[in-house]
């Protein structure tokens, strides 16, 4: 599987998708963005941090144990670090796959992941 | 071959950085020391109860020897997305 | 539920997201895409043909009641029809909704019900 | 008020379309013929076995009077996406 993950401090740019294999049947893209309510409290924003050293090889690993678990071809990560306003997107996963199927269960299981261990953080308002 | 004092980067992320007064520091520390004795001489304040730890970008048990280790980080439970 | 369903002739656009509510957290998108490979045979592209006015109708029931199911603010919905290559889309689908799982929820939901009884059909080869 | 024939226009998708030999056609029907009985009228040779039929853009019965039905489709398995 053909894997990129990247952590970036600017807006996330959806890559071009690369019309590469005439196997692929199926691209699903998922965008989580910050909304201003949250728990009841209007927000401005929030505010990512990463161990990205360590982000990018624990999400490195669960990515291609589900690559292989769901059958995906390609798998592109984005996370935005810093400040993210609200509507704009802290996150952008993009799955390819043979059938609609393995990218849908891929996806939701990485989302998953990403929640269970990888070490990003995110607080309420601008630090400092 | 030297042996007993080396140098760990420690590095406290997010919640864990107001516990510890820093986000980064290097200490001094013996290769048969675990990430809990290290935290208890350093800084005997801090509650470690939510905190998991990692040596090397990997996760690690607080009562592991820390050997030949060069970074030690203290997370707090994680919120990406 | 704002909702919109889209059949054309030609290649599929994406519409712009319209950075509408501050309350999106998630958009989830779906592209079908036409394989070469199907059933071991090694395809140019598939015809698509609908009962149009009967289609729109009856996804449109699928989807307004998917919407109330899985709490989704808007879905785009474009399927296109005729003559379309290998290595292109077919199927595009855009959900916005609140949190991630409504929208992958509704996702997975939507396609298995255009598959159950929406009258479309495609065939393999150009007619005529 | 007229009663008795009133015209009906048939639409034949896909697989069907060959069945039938049209993928078009008005005809007359009576409003207590079923679709069923006037599939047998106008193409006695044509299985319906896995058809499904609609009237006027909805799901019908084979079975049901046309009534007055403006429009009968005959639906072979879907498979969009």
């Amino acid at each position: 599987m053909k894997l990129d993950i990247l952590f970036t401090h600017e807006p996330i740019v959806i890559p071009d998708l690369l019309s590469g294999s005439r196997e692929i049947g199926a691209v699903v893209e998922f965008r989580g963005f910050v909304r201003e309510m949250e728990h009841g409290e209007a927000l401005e924003g929030l505010f990512y941090e990463a161990y990205e050293a360590m982000a990018g090889k624990v999400l490195g690993n669960h990515l291609r144990e589900l690559g292989e678990i769901h059958g995906c071809d390609a798998v592109e990560f984005i996370h935005r670090l810093g400040w993210v306003p609200v509507g704009e997107a802290s996150l952008y996963i993009r799955v390819c796959s043979a059938h609609r199927g393995e990218g849908l269960g891929f996806l939701a299981a990485a989302i998953d992941r990403l929640k269970l261990d990888v070490p990003i953080w995110k607080r309420v308002g601008k630090p400092g | 071959m030297k042996t007993g004092a080396m140098k760990i980067t420690l590095l406290a992320f997010a919640q864990s950085r107001d516990a510890f007064g820093f986000s980064e520091r290097v200490v001094e520390f013996e290769e048969g020391e675990t990430a809990r004795g290290l935290v208890g001489r350093i800084a005997p304040g801090v509650e470690i109860g939510n905190l998991r730890v990692a040596v090397d970008c990997e996760f690690a048990s607080w009562d592991a020897a820390l050997g030949n280790a060069r970074e030690l980080a203290f997370l707090p439970p994680v919120s990406g997305g």
